[in-house]
C-alpha cells in the first residue's frame, strides 16, 4: 500500500499516481502497515510500530532463510552478479512461488522507469535530479526491493560453508565440568610490543574512535566553501562599520556643510510651507520600531515644520507599532511648543488593521474606520481638530511614512485611486527603489528616502537643528563597503594563486 | 433578480474588470487543463533549480545522520495577500516533516505568524500520525516567535544555533530578517537555503545563503519537491508568461504606431 | 464531514471575496468586507495560539532543561507582564514606558545589527567568482556612490545617474520579478480555490 | 491589583521614570550591540526579553484593538453584529489546534482563512499587479514620440531598455525545458539566451536593492549611536531635549 502525500488516500502498492487526487506517488514511497496502518519508509521490512511484516510473505522468507544453513544449501549460480537477480534466485528454490513479491518488484521497477522518463533530458532534468538524488536512499533501495533483502545475507555468507562445520562436534567439550571447575590457566603473557606497533595501535585507536564533525553530512550536499570570513576577519569588518558610524564624533561632521537638499525634499518643504493656516494634513505612520531609527528624524523634522506652520495634523497607522511611535513623536513636539495641544492642533486616531480593506473605508468615512481616537478615547466628532474632516478627501495633503512598500502600494491602489489627493511617501531607503515607478507615473507627488534626508529637510524648511547630521558617517560607510569589496577580491585572488601553485 | 442585473451592469461598466475577468478565465481554463494532464502523469520537463535539488539531498542526509532540519516559514499571514508565500513555506515544511516522521526523527519549524503556526501544527500532527507515532507529536517542534519580523529573526537564530541543525531552510514571506537569520547562523557552519518573493528581501538573502530561490521559483516548491499535480500550475504559468510577453510586444508595437492612447 | 466542511468553507469564502474584485456590487462587497475583517479576527486568535506555543515551549525548557532556565523565566515573565499591563491598562503610562524604553530600543538595535550583517554579507556577495557577482558588485557600488548625502555637492549629475539606474534597468528587472511573482501567486491561490492543494485538512 | 503600582509610579516625579528608562534602554542597546563580538549572555538576555515583550505587546494590542471592541459591539447589538459571533466561535475552534485531541476542529477556521487569503491573493495579484504592471510596460518605442531628430533617438533608449528588460527578466523564470525536436531545441535556446539577459538585469536590480538596504540599516545604526551618545551619555551637543 502506498499512501498519497497530498490527500492521504491509500493506494495499491503498484500505483504510480494517486487514485483519488492524481498526485504523484513517486517521491513519497512509503508503505502503510497492513495491520496497524502506520507509514513506513519503503525499505522497511517490518513495521516500525507494531513489528508486523510490511510486505506479505516477507516474514516467511526470513524464517525460511534462517533455515538455510541447517538444511544442506545449494549455492546459487556463482556467475550471477546482479543483486536483484541473486536475490530472486536465492529466494526461488527455498520459498517457491511468490507472486506478491514479484508484483512489488515489477511495480517498483516501473516506478523507477517512470522516474527516468521524466528525467531523460539533455540538461540535468527537472524532477530528474531529485529522483536521482532522493532516489539514492529511498527509491534505489526500493528498486532492489527490501523484501528479499533479508535472505540475501545468509545466501552471501553460507555458500562457502557447504557442510555444517560443527557437525559431530557435540559433546567434545564437557561444558558442565569445565564450568564447575576452577580455571587452571594463567592469562597469556602479552607479546612484547615494539614502539612502532604501539604507536600504530594508538593511531588506529584515535582514528577509529574519533567523532567526525556532524555537519559533514550536510556538506556532502553543498560542498563546504572555504570559510570566507574568519572570526577575526568578521570582527574586524564589524569594527570598521562601528568606526564608520562614529566618524562624525571625531571629525565634527564637516561634510554636513556640503549637504544640499534634493529636489524632492525641497518640493515637499515648499508644499508644506504654502499650506494656509488651519489647513489639515493626514499623516500615516506605517512603520514599526525596527525602522524608526531611520524614519523618525525625518518625521520629526516634517512634524515640527507642520506645527510651526500651524497646520492641523491627524495621525494614524497601519502598523501596530506605529501608533506608539506617533505618540512618542508628538509628545516631543508638544513638549517643545506649549501651544501645540492634543485635540486642538493634532490628534492620533490609532491603528487601522487589515491594510487593504481598512484603508478603503477611509475614502468614505474616517469615523467608520476609527470609532474613537487613540489617546483620549473620544469619538472623532468630539475633537476640535477634526472639524470638517470626515473622509480622506477633506485633507489638503496626505503624508505616508513607511518601511514596507506594500503599505504605500495599498495607499496608492486602495485610497488614492478612489479619491484624488496628493500623496507624499517618505520611506526607508531600502524600499525607495521599489516605489520609484509610482513617482514617475505621478501617483506619488513626492518620494523621499529617509536615510539622511532629515538634515536636508531642515535646511529646505529653514528650521535647521543645531545637531550633527551624521553625513561624514555615510561617506565612511561607503568607504567601508568599498574596502570590503576590494578585500574579498584580493583574498580570492590570493587563494586562487595559492591553489594554482599547489596544482603545479 | 434586480441585484443580479445590477451586478451585471456594474460589471459591464468597468473596463478593467472585463480585462481582469478575461485574463482570469483564461488562467483558470489553462490551469484546469494542465493540472488534469499532470495528474494523469503526463510529463512536463522543467529546468533544474539547484536549491530544490539540495533540499532533496539534505532531507536524505538528515534521515541518515539523525540531525534535524530547520524550516523557517517566515511571517506571511494566511487570510491576507501574503498567503501564497506562506503556503510555500508550509509546503516545504510538509515535505521535510513527512520524511522526518516516517523515520521517526525530529524536525524544527518556526514561524512569525499564528495562522501559519496552526496550519503547520496540523501538517506535523498528520505526518506523525500517519507514520504511526502520533504520540511523538510534541508542541515544541513548531515554534512561534513574533509577530514582528526582527523578533522572529532573533528568536529563530537563537533556536537554530542553540541546538545542532543540519540545515536551515528559509522559505516563505521574508523581509530583511532573512539576512539577519542567515548571517547570525553563518558561524554555525550549517547549510543555508532559502527563498522569498519580494525583491528587497531576496537581494539580501541571496548574498548570505548558500543557495537561493528567487521570485516565482518560490511558488514552484511543491512541484519540485513532492506534488506532481503542481506541475500543472507551472505549465499554466509558462503559457501565461508567453501570452503576457506577446501582449506586451503587440501593445508596444501598437503604441509606437500611435494606435493606443 | 471532517474534510468536506473546511473545503466547502474555503471555496465559499474564496468565491465571495474573489467576486468582489470583479463585480463591484455593494451586497457582495459587504460580505467580502466581513470575511476580510473576519480573517483579521481569526489572525488575532491565532496570535494567542502563538503566545500559548511560546509559553509551552519555554515553560518546558524551564521545567526540564538545566541550561537556559533563567532565560526561559525571563521570557515568560516579560511576556506575561507586558500582556497583563497591556490588557489591564491600555494606553497607560506604564505601557508607554515599556514600549519606549524596552521594546523600542531592543527592536531598533536588532535592526541596527543588520548594518554589520550587511557588510559581512557583502564580503561574500562581492567576491567576483561569476559574471553575476561582478554585475552585482558594480551595480551595488554605483548605487552606493551615487546616493552619498553630499553627492549633489560633488556633482549635480550623481543623483541623476542614480535615478537613471533605478528607473531604467532596475525597474525593468524588478518588473520582471514582480510579474513572475504575480503569476506564481495566482497559480498558488487557484490551487487552493480549486482544492488541488488542501493544507487545512 | 495592577492599579496600585501604577498609582505609585504616577506619584514619582516624571523625570525619575525617564532617567531610569534611558538607563534601561541604553543598557539593553549595549547588550544587543554586544552581539557584534559574538553571542554572549547579555545578548541572549536581550533576545529573550525582546521575544517575550513582543509577543505580550502584540497579544495585548490584538485584544484591545481587535477583539474587545468587537466583543462589546456583539454584546450591545447582537442583531447587527451577529457575524462577529460567528468569527469568535471560529476563533475558539482555531485555538483547539493547541491540543492534540481536538486539533481537527481547527480545520474549519483554517479553511475560511485559506479560502479568503487565496481569493485576496488571486484578485490582488491579477488586478493589483499583473494587469497594471503589463500596462505600465507598454511604452512607445517610436523616437518621434520623444522629440525631434537625434534627441528622440536618445530618449527612446530608456523605454526600449525597460520594455526589453521586462520581457527578458520575465523569461528568466520560464520553467519548461522540453528539448525534443529541432524546433523545440531552438525555442529552448532562445528562452535560455533571453533569460540569461534577464538574469543579468535581475542581478543589477539586486545590487541596487542591496545598496539601498545597506544605507537603510546604517541609518538605523546611526540613530542608536545618537541615542547612546546624546540621550544617554549627553556627550554630543543637544540643541533640544
Amino acid at each position: 500500500m502506498i499512501v498519497c502525500a497530498a490527500c492521504n488516500h491509500r493506494n495499491p502498492s503498484d500505483a504510480l499516481v494517486c487514485e483519488a487526487c492524481g498526485g504523484s506517488l513517486e517521491h513519497f514511497v512509503y508503505r502503510a502497515c497492513p495491520s496497524c496502518g502506520a507509514l513506513n519508509p519503503a525499505e522497511n521490512v517490518f513495521c516500525h510500530r507494531c513489528f508486523d511484516d510490511l510486505v506479505p510473505g516477507s516474514a516467511e522468507t526470513i524464517v525460511e532463510a534462517s533455515d538455510i544453513p541447517v538444511e544442506s544449501f545449494v549455492p546459487s549460480e556463482p556467475s550471477v552478479t546482479d543483486r536483484e537477480e541473486a536475490v530472486r534466485e536465492a529466494a526461488a528454490p527455498t520459498v517457491g512461488e511468490r507472486p506478491t513479491s514479484d508484483l512489488t518488484l515489477e511495480a517498483d521497477a516501473e516506478v523507477a522507469t517512470t522516474a527516468e522518463v521524466v528525467s531523460e533530458e539533455t540538461e540535468p532534468g527537472p524532477l530528474a535530479e531529485p529522483q536521482q538524488l532522493v532516489g539514492e536512499p529511498i527509491e534505489r533501495l526500493e528498486a532492489a526491493p527490501s523484501e528479499p533483502e533479508a535472505p540475501m545475507q545468509p545466501s552471501e555468507l553460507i555458500p562457502e560453508a557447504e557442510e555444517d562445520v560443527l557437525e559431530g562436534l557435540e559433546g567434545l567439550v564437557p561444558i558442565a565440568a569445565a564450568a564447575t571447575q576452577a580455571h587452571a590457566f594463567a592469562l597469556p603473557v602479552p607479546p612484547s610490543v615494539s614502539e612502532t606497533e604501539q604507536h600504530d595501535a594508538e593511531l588506529f585507536h584515535s582514528i577509529a574512535s574519533e567523532r567526525g564533525p556532524l555537519r559533514d553530512a550536510a556538506r556532502v550536499v553543498i560542498p563546504r566553501r572555504a570559510r570566507l570570513l574568519s572570526r577575526r576577519g568578521r570582527a574586524l569588518l564589524y569594527l570598521l562599520v562601528l568606526l564608520a558610524a562614529l566618524t562624525p564624533v571625531f571629525t565634527g561632521d564637516r561634510t554636513s556643510l556640503l549637504l544640499r537638499p534634493r529636489d524632492s525634499v525641497t518640493s515637499l518643504a515648499r508644499d508644506i510651507q504654502s499650506l494656509p493656516t488651519g489647513s489639515a494634513v493626514l499623516i500615516s505612520f506605517d512603520y514599526g520600531p525596527a525602522y524608526a531609527g531611520e524614519v523618525d528624524p525625518l518625521a520629526l523634522a516634517v512634524g515640527r515644520h507642520l506645527a510651526a506652520s500651524q497646520v492641523r495634523v491627524v495621525a494614524m497607522s497601519t502598523d501596530p507599532g506605529g501608533v506608539g511611535l506617533a505618540e512618542h513623536l508628538y509628545r516631543t513636539i508638544a513638549g517643545e511648543m506649549p501651544d501645540y495641544r492634543y485635540g486642538e492642533s493634532y490628534a492620533i486616531l490609532g491603528y487601522l488593521p487589515g491594510p487593504e480593506a481598512g484603508l478603503r473605508t477611509l475614502c468614505t468615512s474616517l469615523g467608520k474606520a476609527f470609532k474613537v481616537d487613540y489617546v483620549q478615547r473620544r469619538t472623532l466628532s468630539e475633537l476640535p481638530v477634526m472639524k470638517d474632516l470626515t473622509s480622506v478627501q477633506d485633507f489638503d495633503q496626505v503624508i505616508v511614512f513607511a518601511d514596507d512598500s506594500r503599505s504605500v502600494r495599498s495607499w496608492i491602489e486602495q485610497v488614492q485611486s478612489q479619491c484624488n489627493f496628493s500623496l507624499h511617501a517618505l520611506v526607508t531607503a531600502a524600499i525607495e527603489p521599489m516605489l520609484l515607478p509610482y513617482q514617475q507615473s505621478g501617483q506619488l507627488s513626492t518620494l523621499i528616502a529617509a536615510a539622511h534626508s532629515a538634515g536636508e529637510y531642515e535646511k529646505a524648511s529653514g528650521m535647521e537643528e543645531p545637531s550633527l547630521h551624521w553625513t561624514d558617517a555615510y561617506g565612511a560607510f561607503c568607504l567601508v563597503l568599498l574596502v570590503t569589496a576590494i578585500a574579498t577580491n584580493v583574498a580570492y585572488l590570493r587563494t586562487r594563486a595559492r591553489q594554482r601553485s599547489h596544482g603545479q | 433578480m434586480q441585484p443580479l442585473i445590477d451586478a451585471i451592469e456594474s460589471l459591464l461598466s468597468s473596463s478593467l474588470n472585463i480585462t481582469a475577468l478575461a485574463v482570469l478565465s483564461l488562467f483558470c481554463l489553462l490551469f484546469v487543463v494542465f493540472t488534469g494532464r499532470a495528474k494523469r502523469g503526463r510529463r512536463f520537463p522543467v529546468r533544474a533549480i539547484p536549491a530544490y535539488k539540495s533540499i532533496h539531498q539534505l532531507v536524505s542526509r538528515s534521515l541518515e545522520s539523525g540531525q534535524p532540519i530547520h524550516v523557517g516559514m517566515g511571517s506571511g499571514r494566511v487570510g491576507t495577500e501574503a498567503m501564497s508565500e506562506a503556503l510555500m513555506g508550509l509546503t516545504v515544511f510538509d515535505y521535510v516533516a513527512r520524511h522526518a516522521a516516517a523515520y521517526d526523527q525530529a524536525v524544527l519549524g518556526t514561524t512569525a505568524d499564528g495562522t501559519i503556526l496552526s496550519a503547520a501544527q496540523g501538517v506535523l500532527q498528520r505526518a506523525r500520525e500517519e507514520a504511526g507515532f502520533a504520540e511523538r507529536y510534541a508542541g515544541n517542534e513548531l515554534r512561534f516567535y513574533g509577530p514582528d519580523p526582527l523578533v522572529y529573526a532573533a528568536g529563530t537564530a537563537g533556536a537554530i544555533t542553540r541546538d545542532q541543525h543540519l540545515a536551515n531552510i528559509l522559505v516563505g514571506r521574508f523581509g530583511h530578517e532573512g539576512l539577519w537569520i542567515g548571517e547570525a547562523a553563518q558561524g554555525q557552519d550549517m547549510v543555508q537555503l532559502g527563498g522569498a518573493a519580494a525583491p528587497g528581501a531576496i537581494a539580501l538573502m541571496q548574498a548570505t545563503l548558500d543557495e537561493c530561490v528567487i521570485g516565482e521559483e518560490v511558488f514552484a516548491a511543491g512541484a519540485y519537491l513532492h506534488r506532481r499535480s503542481h506541475l500543472g500550475s507551472l505549465a499554466t504559468q509558462d503559457t501565461m508568461r508567453i501570452l503576457a510577453i506577446l501582449a506586451i510586444i503587440a501593445s508596444v508595437v501598437m503604441a509606437s504606431l500611435g494606435y493606443l492612447g | 464531514m471532517k474534510k468536506i466542511l473546511p473545503m466547502a468553507a474555503a471555496i465559499l469564502c474564496g468565491l465571495f471575496v474573489l467576486t468582489d474584485f470583479f463585480v463591484p456590487h455593494p451586497s457582495i462587497g459587504a460580505v467580502a468586507a466581513v470575511l476580510v475583517e473576519g480573517a483579521t479576527i481569526l489572525a488575532a486568535f491565532a496570535l494567542f495560539l502563538g503566545v500559548v506555543n511560546l509559553l509551552s515551549v519555554h515553560g518546558r525548557r524551564v521545567a526540564r532543561e538545566a541550561r537556559g532556565r533563567g532565560l526561559g523565566v525571563v521570557l515568560i515573565a516579560s511576556l506575561l507582564a507586558t500582556l497583563a499591563i497591556g490588557v489591564a491598562l491600555p494606553g497607560s503610562a506604564a505601557l508607554n514606558w515599556v514600549f519606549d524604553y524596552v521594546y523600542y530600543p531592543l527592536q531598533a538595535t536588532m535592526a541596527a545589527l543588520l548594518a554589520f550583517f550587511v557588510v559581512s554579507a557583502a564580503y561574500r556577495a562581492f567576491r567576483v567568482r561569476t559574471a553575476q557577482a561582478a554585475i552585482m558588485l558594480v551595480s551595488s557600488l554605483l548605487v552606493i556612490a551615487t546616493q552619498l548625502p553630499f553627492g549633489q555637492a560633488i556633482s549635480p549629475y550623481l543623483p541623476i545617474a542614480r535615478d537613471w539606474i533605478l528607473t531604467v534597468p532596475v525597474t525593468a528587472g524588478m518588473r520582471g520579478i514582480v510579474l513572475g511573482t504575480a503569476l506564481g501567486t495566482m497559480a498558488t491561490a487557484l490551487r487552493i480555490l480549486l482544492t488541488v492543494d488542501r493544507p487545512y485538512v | 491589583m495592577l492599579e496600585t503600582p501604577a498609582n505609585l509610579l504616577a506619584t514619582l516625579p516624571p523625570n525619575t521614570l525617564q532617567i531610569a528608562g534611558t538607563w534601561v534602554a541604553a543598557l539593553l542597546t549595549l547588550a544587543t550591540l554586544s552581539y557584534v563580538f559574538g553571542g554572549n549572555p547579555a545578548f541572549r538576555l536581550a533576545e529573550h526579553l525582546l521575544v517575550g515583550i513582543a509577543a505580550g505587546y502584540a497579544a495585548a494590542l490584538a485584544w484591545n484593538q481587535m477583539l474587545w471592541p468587537r466583543l462589546q459591539l456583539l454584546v450591545a447589538e447582537p442583531a447587527t453584529y451577529w457575524y462577529y459571533g460567528v468569527f469568535f466561535v471560529l476563533g475558539l475552534l482555531l485555538l483547539c489546534r493547541g491540543s492534540k485531541s481536538v486539533s481537527v476542529l481547527g480545520n474549519l477556521p483554517l479553511g475560511v482563512l485559506f479560502g479568503t487569503g487565496a481569493a485576496l491573493a488571486l484578485g490582488g495579484g491579477l488586478t493589483g499587479t499583473f494587469i497594471p504592471q503589463i500596462r505600465a510596460s507598454v511604452l512607445s518605442v517610436n523616437p518621434a514620440d520623444y522629440g525631434e531628430g537625434s534627441l528622440g533617438w536618445a530618449y527612446v533608449i530608456d523605454p526600449i531598455i525597460v520594455v526589453a528588460g521586462t520581457i527578458a527578466a520575465l523569461t528568466a523564470f520560464h520553467f519548461g525545458a522540453r528539448t525534443d525536436g529541432r524546433l523545440r531545441a531552438l525555442w529552448r535556446g532562445l528562452v535560455r539566451a533571453v533569460g540569461g539577459v534577464g538574469r543579468g538585469l535581475i542581478t543589477i536590480c539586486f545590487g541596487a536593492l542591496f545598496a539601498s538596504a545597506a544605507l537603510s540599516f546604517f541609518a538605523i545604526l546611526n540613530s542608536r549611536l545618537v541615542f547612546l551618545l546624546r540621550d544617554w551619555l549627553k556627550l554630543l551637543y543637544t540643541g533640544r531635549p
